[in-house]
């Protein structure tokens, strides 16, 4: 077996965070001076570099015994106060080994796409440093061995986020997309660091194992404790992941560059949340209640998100909403206690949403720019291979067996049904049935039909260089295999995330979720959501190929609910009138009013008052000798009388 | 420790001033580098103190000790200990920045290098005194620079602002000296000697009802200068009439002696007074949280944005200091530390675009960061760390305060943490507004990026945001000692009081039961 | 024999109308002299109690009074008479430049 | 029968005979001088205040009665003559220029400053009420013909006409106040009362009572504190600057000596009644002259206003009476006789014959045309304002300390936010020094080397008495004993 100087592989597990931290620091420093040639290279080998550490890692911990899958490597204190200690170290076990398969893999990938997509931008250094460090704090989110670690990834991400988002700054709307980002992941950050505050006034400790050991025997299933941390933790998730109530950023992020779409607010970043549940889903565990609160989140969310849609036409914002509804499927997973299908779901998603993204970047890119999908239609006969691509996508996340897609969000289905409650399974079909549907309309939209394209973009639309298609290609690989990781069930992933699920000790508790699950049962439920799947995409076929004027009868007919779905159910016109306006209305009072009229008016009129004393008692002294005189004997005689006759 | 190394760095700037004095006022550049060297020399002077300092004792180090006034048992005592160390280099740092930042000031460089000396010699004196009588003497000595430099070289409304600044903080500080001559006399009653020594003056066991009446004394004092909501009111005008340098010395360190004033004097000599008033403290302390917070947001003027957030992240050390807990403690001493440097690095940022535009209010910029990518950069990052991003400065201790809270009480520390979200709410705002959009403005067209001197001043401080922020272990383990002995004594006084209550109570009850049995033998016969 | 007490009464009373005096004319001559009256009625007071007490310091104190009025007299007449130069009045109510 | 003389003994009487001789000597000479040579009678008057300040700080040591305990010399009176001769000393150097420039170059000038400074010993060391008002006599007199010596300046008469009129107006209740305790006690020697007082019922005697109230009407008149106040700001404005800043000083010193000797000494007896009137009226004093000082716009009134304020805290150390309370007084006399002559004679440097600019706006911008003597006002005013490292820090300081020692915390107090209160017009004079903009030219200032030593030795005094006051307080401290 290659050993690398003699020590495992494992122990290289630094590198993982190096090679993009060296990517981030080079192309930050010298970028400007570089060409853009070189920045590219650079910014792609790290992150290349780092997945092929991230692979070898990966072979090494396959050679251990499953329940001895985990390595921890410590580097230094980074806070030490007191009992409170907070270690900056990386932990390696299945779970975060697959995170970082897929982040680097991914991240990978769309870097390479990047290089021909954003070739034109004149921030071309800066966007790789943004990407990089990016790439680094997701890593460094998924490996850290404490939650305050993990905490340095999270806010990572975030700021990384802001900063692409925004990467057009000077466009308005894009910085403002970007600052909503920010704060609206600070209203969870907000719980999560309360939920670590408190984690470590429970246990005495913030790293991961010690935690989950202790989690047991701490707390009794369904404690108050154990609620509140989870709770407070899933309000992190909720922010990071863009889930209801907080889900408001993520269309608007779609500001930002396509291929940050792809790897941020697709693939790897929105998906943290539910990293980090499953990580801790020991503590879950532990909380009935709040698996419950996940599990509705996260299958409302799904519907929710699907609903809206339906009615939009900017291509990004309807993969916005459906990433959105997909990690709802994830959350409805962990919810009902499949943390492992979640898992799987998020994989597979990674691999087909950075796909359609990335292929409605190439759509972007060649049609100059435009995202309106009104203006689009037919280009199928323009750029075939996005087309094929995308389409493959489409079915994947549409869960047409056997694309990746089908695989994930069919078990999702079953667990929902079996651990859950039918109407969470509803929920998710029915959100299944509008997925599929949107996703069509999205794809006929698009490539089929007449072009509804204005001549001159028509003249200029072309295929993507290969630098954009390659990436292109081998998503379209994964998203076609991926599925396969899980199947048939009792699959390799469940197998090698078992250790993790339950903190490692009491192993295959979760693991072999789909014995106790009769076959028929397993089998007609992959038929349900199969033709549901197929329902959907007839209805869209329906109604974008048959029929192209269907559509528009409909949203006569129903004109109120359409209006509502196409505002978006008025949710940020809400938020700004119920919280931001209010906010800074009462600061206005505050500053105006309080601060400058009554505690600074207070302030200023002590001072005129004794000025004012000043100016009367100054008339006193009339510059009269016998008025002084006076004062002199009216002071004697007080005096003298006073004397004898009060003291 | 042969070498008297704090009396020479806490003079020297003095020497320094006394030095400018005799140089003709028309040699600008002579006299700016003079001052220059001084500083950079203190500086170099004072780093000793941290490679030298010794973690393993709670003992003051470096300590000075030479009687000064016999008569009164007044000594120039001076040492440090692992809680005013940090905020000692932080002074002599600071000073060095803002002299090198004030290198633009075209008139009477020469009596300004001199106030910004004597500021110096001042605010280090305060940070070192272990006589109470002596901070006193440093306490009011500084005022009359700062106040010299707002009122000179500040803007349209600087008299006002400088006078009252002066007259607020010194109508706290007089309480304080009534105070400080109580407990001269106490300790004289109580031990026959006349000292204001410090040290000795923690053994005095003060009674509760003058505890409290004490305490509230330096707590005005304190209070004022941190400032407190509600006596922060001079800190908006203070700030926004004072030069670049002047408002970040304001910031960096003036604030942080009300502060450090809680830790060293009001907690160890007034435990239980201390205990009584955290709720009040408490309360006062989240409502400049947010309320500096949420008047910050709506600021039109830089420089008041800025110093409103001052008061938020104070409110956020005056939290850490009163829950006495270790993390809490030393989250406060570090967030001093922190506001020190990000909110100084802040007003050099908006005053390095003031010196190019000769405007702060926020709607005459937009888009800057086309024209300055370098200051835009820096600016990021020191925002970033006011906001407390985990990885910079600013994180660690807002963290470790909001632990310490924690730990003594969820509410305080969930109503706190809301700052937290605020903070993020009111910077990136404000950034956006200056640096993104558009570049509408055609005044803005035509900005430089920032030139080497710029250069020199932020990145010292970055790297320090940085290197706080990811390895903060070499500042944290020198507190400990000191932070740990302080608490314990607090601790300790504080329960010899509880008992004595206790006992006090008892014999109040004995004698109560002694009549009652009286009466009741009166009663039988 | 009158007792000693109307003596001390006589000298209270001379004292408050010099006081009085003062306080109600303008002239500054004649307020000098009511001054005058005052120290007179100390000393009627010092004489009375000295003979009271049968003790000299009383009357030697006495001596000193009208010495220092004398002294007072020459330089309060003097700065009268160098006022009147200035101003052409003696009268007080007319000597206010400096006020408040 | 023999008369028996009773003793007394020259040699402690030795700094005032050497004064009384060479005032005499002075006014004498004054004749044979021509006007040119005038100023030699200044730099003589100096000399002997210097000498006579050495042979005065010789009598440092043990206590010496004569004249049949009317005279007594202790560590006490030594000090306060100590006090007078420095404030003397620098009033002559303020003067040499100062009295040639305004053309009342005279001899008596000299003298009369001189014949106060005896005065004042007199009050100082006067054991018996007959010397301390003699003292008090002398003292006055000398002033009232100094208030008035610019004879052709309407404001100079109208000062000396106030002063005098409304001095003897005082000096008729202090007699009567006399008078009474004579009666009451049967003897006007201080000791002699304090014995009495001792054996016999005092504060359920009315005329005991009468008299120390009228006492107290008298010497608060001396020393200026409300409500017998009000002569000061107007002869203050109105007397050449340079006696001015002497009567500030000197007179205020001794009338508080006297004070402190003869209520410490004399009427402790009957003090929980006085203490109380002195404690309203130092309260009052100290508000009112800080109040009206900020409203005021000449410098000389506004520095008239403020030493009322400082007899108000001055009076604290009274009450607060004791060792502390009495070293504190001397303490703070001495400081304040330095930073106030200071700020005086920067007064006279930029004083012009015919105007004076006393206006505080005349001081805009000073800062930058004449920056030396900025920063001296600058170092006064701070000092006078008790901020440290100054000598009026140390002085407020100690007897801040002294009240607070016995007790009279309220009254500490209101004395600190009272300095607060005078913090305020003290800096307006800085602002204007450095804040604004020079409103006209200045005129080249009068700086004549007595000036300019006389400057130094107060900034010195100021400074030195805020950073090394070790040696001064211990002599305070050895100068509490009262006999």
């Amino acid at each position: 077996m290659p050993y690398f100087f003699g020590c495992s592989y494992l122990d290289l597990i630094g590198y993982v965070l190096l090679f993009p931290l060296a990517g981030t620091v080079i192309n930050g420093f010298l970028g400007k001076k570089l060409n853009k040639a070189i920045v590219g290279i650079v910014g792609c080998t790290a992150i290349g570099l780092s997945f092929i550490v991230s692979f070898f890692v990966f072979i090494d911990l396959l050679k251990l015994a499953p329940e001895h899958r985990v390595f921890e490597k410590d580097y230094f204190t980074w806070i030490g106060s007191g009992a409170f200690e907070a270690i900056a170290g990386l932990q390696v076990d299945p779970l975060s080994v697959i995170m970082i398969l897929v982040v680097s893999g991914v991240g990978f990938l769309i870097h390479v796409y990047s290089v021909g997509y954003m070739h034109d931008d004149d921030g071309f250094y800066r966007y790789f440093t943004y990407l990089n460090l990016f790439t680094f704090s997701m890593l460094l989110l998924v490996l850290a061995n404490n939650f305050l670690l993990m905490f340095i990834g999270w806010e990572g991400v975030g700021l990384c986020s802001y900063l692409l988002i925004g990467f057009w700054f000077e466009k308005k709307s894009a910085s403002d997309a970007g600052m909503k980002a920010f704060i609206v992941n600070r209203v969870g950050d907000f719980g999560f660091i309360l939920a670590i505050m408190l984690i470590f006034v429970t246990f005495n400790t913030i790293d991961f194992t010690d935690v989950f050991h202790a989690a047991p025997e701490h707390l009794q299933t369904g404690s108050f404790i154990a609620t509140m941390i989870t709770l407070l933790l899933f309000v992190g998730a909720v922010g990071k992941s863009a889930q209801i109530p907080l889900y408001t950023w993520l269309p608007d992020a779609m500001e930002g560059p396509t291929p940050v779409s792809a790897l941020i607010h697709a693939a790897t970043m929105v998906t943290a949340g539910v990293y980090m549940v499953v990580r801790c889903n020991v503590l879950y565990t532990l909380s009935p209640f709040s698996l419950t609160v996940v599990a509705v989140i996260g299958g409302a969310t799904a519907l929710f998100a699907a609903t809206i849609g339906l009615a939009q036409n900017d291509i990004k914002r309807v993969l916005a909403y459906s990433t959105v509804s997909q990690i709802g499927y994830m959350f409805l997973a962990c919810g009902v206690g499949a943390y492992i299908t979640g898992i799987f779901h998020l994989v597979t998603h990674a691999f087909f949403k950075a796909l359609l993204f990335l292929g409605s970047g190439s759509v972007i890119h060649g049609l100059g720019g435009e995202q309106d999908m009104r203006k689009m239609g037919g280009l199928k006969k323009y750029m075939p291979t996005t087309h094929t691509t995308f389409l493959i996508g489409t079915l994947a996340i549409a869960g047409i067996p056997p694309f990746a897609g089908f695989f994930s969000k069919d078990e999702i289905l079953l667990d929902a049904f079996t651990k859950g409650s039918l109407l969470l399974w509803g929920l998710g079909a029915f959100a299944a049935l509008l997925t599929a549907f949107y996703m069509f309309r999205l794809l006929f939209m698009t490539f089929y039909g007449k072009s509804n394209m204005t001549k001159h973009v028509e003249e200029h639309v072309h295929e993507s260089p290969m630098s954009i298609l390659i990436p292109l290609l081998v998503l379209a690989l994964l998203s076609i295999l991926g599925g396969f990781i899980g199947f048939p069930t009792a699959s390799a992933i469940n197998s090698f995330l078992a250790p993790v699920i339950g903190g490692g000790h009491h192993s295959m508790a979760d693991g072999g979720n789909l014995h106790h699950v009769s076959n028929s049962l397993m089998f007609s439920m992959m038929g349900i959501s199969t033709g549901i799947a197929i329902v959907g995409i007839l209805l869209a076929y329906l109604m974008y190929i048959k029929q192209p004027d269907l559509p528009a009868k409909i949203v006569g007919k129903f004109k109120l609910i359409y209006k509502i779905i196409y505002n978006k159910y008025y949710v940020d016109e809400i938020y700004d009138a119920t919280i931001v306006k209010p906010t800074v209305k009462t600061s206005f009072i505050l500053w105006k009013i309080v601060d400058v009229k009554i505690i600074d008016g207070f302030v200023n009129a002590v001072a005129r008052i004794v000025e004012l004393k000043s100016e009367v008692l100054k008339l006193f002294q009339t510059g009269y000798v016998r008025n002084y005189a006076l004062s002199i004997l009216l002071g004697g005689v007080i005096i003298i009388v006073c004397s004898l006759v009060l003291l | 420790m042969s070498l008297p190394i704090l009396t020479i760095v806490t003079f020297l700037p003095l020497a320094g001033a006394i030095w400018l004095l005799f140089i003709n006022g028309e040699k600008q550049e002579k006299i700016k580098r003079i001052a220059l060297v001084i500083a950079i020399g203190d500086f170099i002077l004072s780093l000793p103190l941290f490679f030298k300092f010794r973690l393993d004792t709670s003992e003051f180090q470096f300590v000075e000790k030479v009687s000064w006034i016999k008569e009164f048992g007044i000594s120039y005592y001076v040492g440090i200990d692992g809680i005013s160390l940090f905020l000692f280099l932080l002074t002599s740092f600071l000073t060095l920045i803002c002299i090198l930042a004030s290198w633009n000031i075209k008139d009477r460089i020469k009596e300004y290098m001199i106030a910004m000396l004597v500021l110096e010699t001042g605010m280090l004196g305060v940070f070192v005194s272990l006589d109470l009588f002596l901070f006193y003497v440093f306490w009011e000595l500084m005022l009359i620079p700062m106040y010299l430099i707002i009122g000179v070289w500040g803007g349209p409304r600087r008299i006002y602002a400088t006078i009252k600044f002066f007259i607020y903080t010194m109508a706290g500080s007089v309480l304080m000296l009534v105070a400080i001559i109580v407990i001269y006399f106490m300790n004289q009653k109580a031990t026959g000697e006349y000292t204001f020594d410090l040290l000795k003056i923690y053994n005095l066991d003060i009674p509760m009802g003058a505890q409290f009446w004490l305490f509230l004394a330096f707590f005005f004092a304190f209070a004022i200068k941190v400032p407190m909501f509600p006596f922060h009111t001079w800190l908006p005008d203070a700030h926004v009439e004072a030069p670049t340098a002047g408002s970040v010395i304001l910031a960096g360190v003036l604030l942080k002696m009300g502060t450090y004033g809680f830790v060293r004097f009001s907690l160890p000599m007034f435990p239980y007074a201390s205990h009584q008033f955290v709720p009040l403290i408490a309360w006062l302390a989240i409502a400049g949280i947010i309320y500096g917070a949420l008047v910050a947001m709506v600021q039109e003027d830089l420089k008041k944005l800025v110093a409103y957030s001052s008061v938020s992240h104070l409110g956020f050390v005056m939290l850490g200091i009163f829950v006495f807990n270790i993390q809490g403690m030393e989250g406060g001493i570090l967030q001093m530390i922190n506001h020190g440097l990000s909110t100084g690095a802040l007003f050099l940022l908006v005053g390095m675009i003031y010196e190019r535009r000769h405007t702060r209010m926020i709607a005459d910029f937009g888009g800057l960061t086309k024209k300055m990518p370098i200051f835009a950069i820096f600016f990021m990052i020191i925002t970033l760390s006011s906001i407390g991003l985990p990885g910079l400065n600013g994180f660690v201790g807002e963290f470790l305060v909001l632990v310490g809270v924690f730990k003594s009480n969820v509410v305080y520390a969930v109503l706190a943490a809301t700052g937290v979200v605020l903070s993020a709410c009111y910077m990136l705002w404000m950034f956006q507004r200056v640096m993104f959009n558009k570049l509408t403005n055609p005044e803005n067209k035509k900005l430089k990026d920032i030139d080497k001197r710029e250069w020199a001043l932020l990145l010292p401080i970055t790297i320090l945001v940085f290197w706080i922020g990811i390895y903060p272990k070499p500042l944290i383990s020198r507190m400990d000692a000191s932070v740990n002995h302080l608490l314990n004594q607090v601790d300790e006084k504080y329960k010899v009081t509880l008992n004595r209550l206790k006992i006090e109570k008892k014999e109040v009850e004995y004698a109560v039961k002694e009549e009652k049995s009286a009466e009741h033998t009166i009663e039988v016969d | 024999m009158i007792l000693l007490t109307w003596y001390l009464i006589l000298s209270g009373v001379l004292f408050t109308i010099g006081a009085v005096g003062v306080l109600i004319r303008r002239n500054a001559i004649v307020i000098f002299m009511c001054i005058e009256l005052m120290l007179n009625a100390v000393n009627l007071a010092f004489v009375t109690f000295a003979r009271q007490l049968n003790s000299m310091d009383g009357q030697i104190f006495v001596f000193f009074i009208m010495t220092v009025a004398a002294a007072e007299a020459a330089v309060g007449l003097a700065i009268i008479i160098a006022i009147y130069r200035n101003k052409a009045t003696v009268n007080v109510d007319n000597i206010n430049l400096m006020k408040w | 029968m023999e008369i028996v003389i009773p003793p007394f003994d020259l040699k402690s009487i030795s700094p005032i005979i050497i004064l009384t001789i060479s005032a005499m000597f002075i006014l004498v000479a004054d004749v044979f001088f021509r006007k040119k040579f005038k100023d030699s009678l200044g730099y003589l008057s100096f000399l002997i205040v210097v000498m006579t300040g050495m042979v005065a700080f010789t009598q440092m040591g043990k206590p010496v009665y004569s004249f049949s305990d009317m005279f007594v010399v202790d560590n006490f009176s030594v000090f306060f003559n100590l006090i007078f001769l420095v404030s003397t000393a620098i009033t002559i150097l303020l003067s040499v220029s100062y009295v040639k420039q305004e053309g009342i170059n005279y001899g008596e000038y000299y003298t009369l400053i001189l014949f106060a400074t005896i005065g004042m010993m007199l009050m100082a060391g006067g054991a018996d009420l007959l010397t301390i008002f003699l003292g008090l006599e002398i003292m006055s007199i000398s002033l009232y013909v100094l208030a008035g010596f610019r004879r052709d300046c309407v404001r100079s008469n109208e000062a000396s006409l106030k002063y005098f009129l409304l001095g003897a107006f005082a000096t008729g209740f202090l007699l009567y106040g006399i008078a009474m305790l004579y009666g009451a006690t049967g003897t006007t020697n201080i000791k002699g009362i304090a014995e009495f007082l001792a054996n016999n019922p005092a504060l359920s005697n009315p005329m005991i009572v009468a008299g120390t109230s009228l006492l107290i009407v008298g010497f608060g008149f001396k020393v200026a504190c409300v409500p017998f106040h009000k002569w000061t700001p107007d002869v203050y404005e109105g007397a050449p600057t340079a006696i001015t800043a002497f009567m500030s000083v000197g007179p205020k010193a001794a009338a508080f000596a006297a004070f402190l000797r003869v209520f410490l000494v004399a009427l402790p007896a009957v003090e929980q009644k006085w203490s109380i009137i002195l404690w309203v009226m130092a309260v009052l004093t100290m508000t009112v002259g800080n109040l009206v000082a900020i409203a005021q716009t000449n410098i000389k009134r506004m520095l008239a206003y403020s030493s009322i304020a400082h007899a108000g805290y001055a009076l604290m150390a009274i009450i607060a009476g004791g060792d502390f309370g009495i070293a504190s007084l001397l303490f703070y006399m001495l400081a304040y006789a330095f930073m106030n002559l200071g700020a005086f004679a920067v007064v006279i440097v930029l004083g012009r014959k015919g105007e004076e600019n006393a206006n505080i706006e005349d001081y805009n911008g000073l800062g930058y045309k004449h920056p030396l003597l900025a920063v001296t006002m600058c170092i006064f005013m701070f000092s006078l304002a008790g901020i440290p490292p100054m000598a009026g820090f140390i002085g407020k300081f100690y007897i801040f300390s002294a009240a607070i020692k016995n007790g009279f915390i309220i009254l500490a107090i209101i004395g600190v936010v009272n300095s607060v209160i005078s913090v305020y017009y003290y800096l307006r004079v800085t602002v204007v020094m450095y804040m604004k903009e020079p409103g006209r030219e200045f005129a080249p200032l009068s700086l004549s080397p007595f000036l300019i030593l006389a400057l130094i030795v107060t900034v010195w005094g100021t400074i030195h008495l805020g950073i090394f006051p070790a040696k001064i307080i211990a002599l305070a401290q050895k100068s509490t004993l009262l006999y």
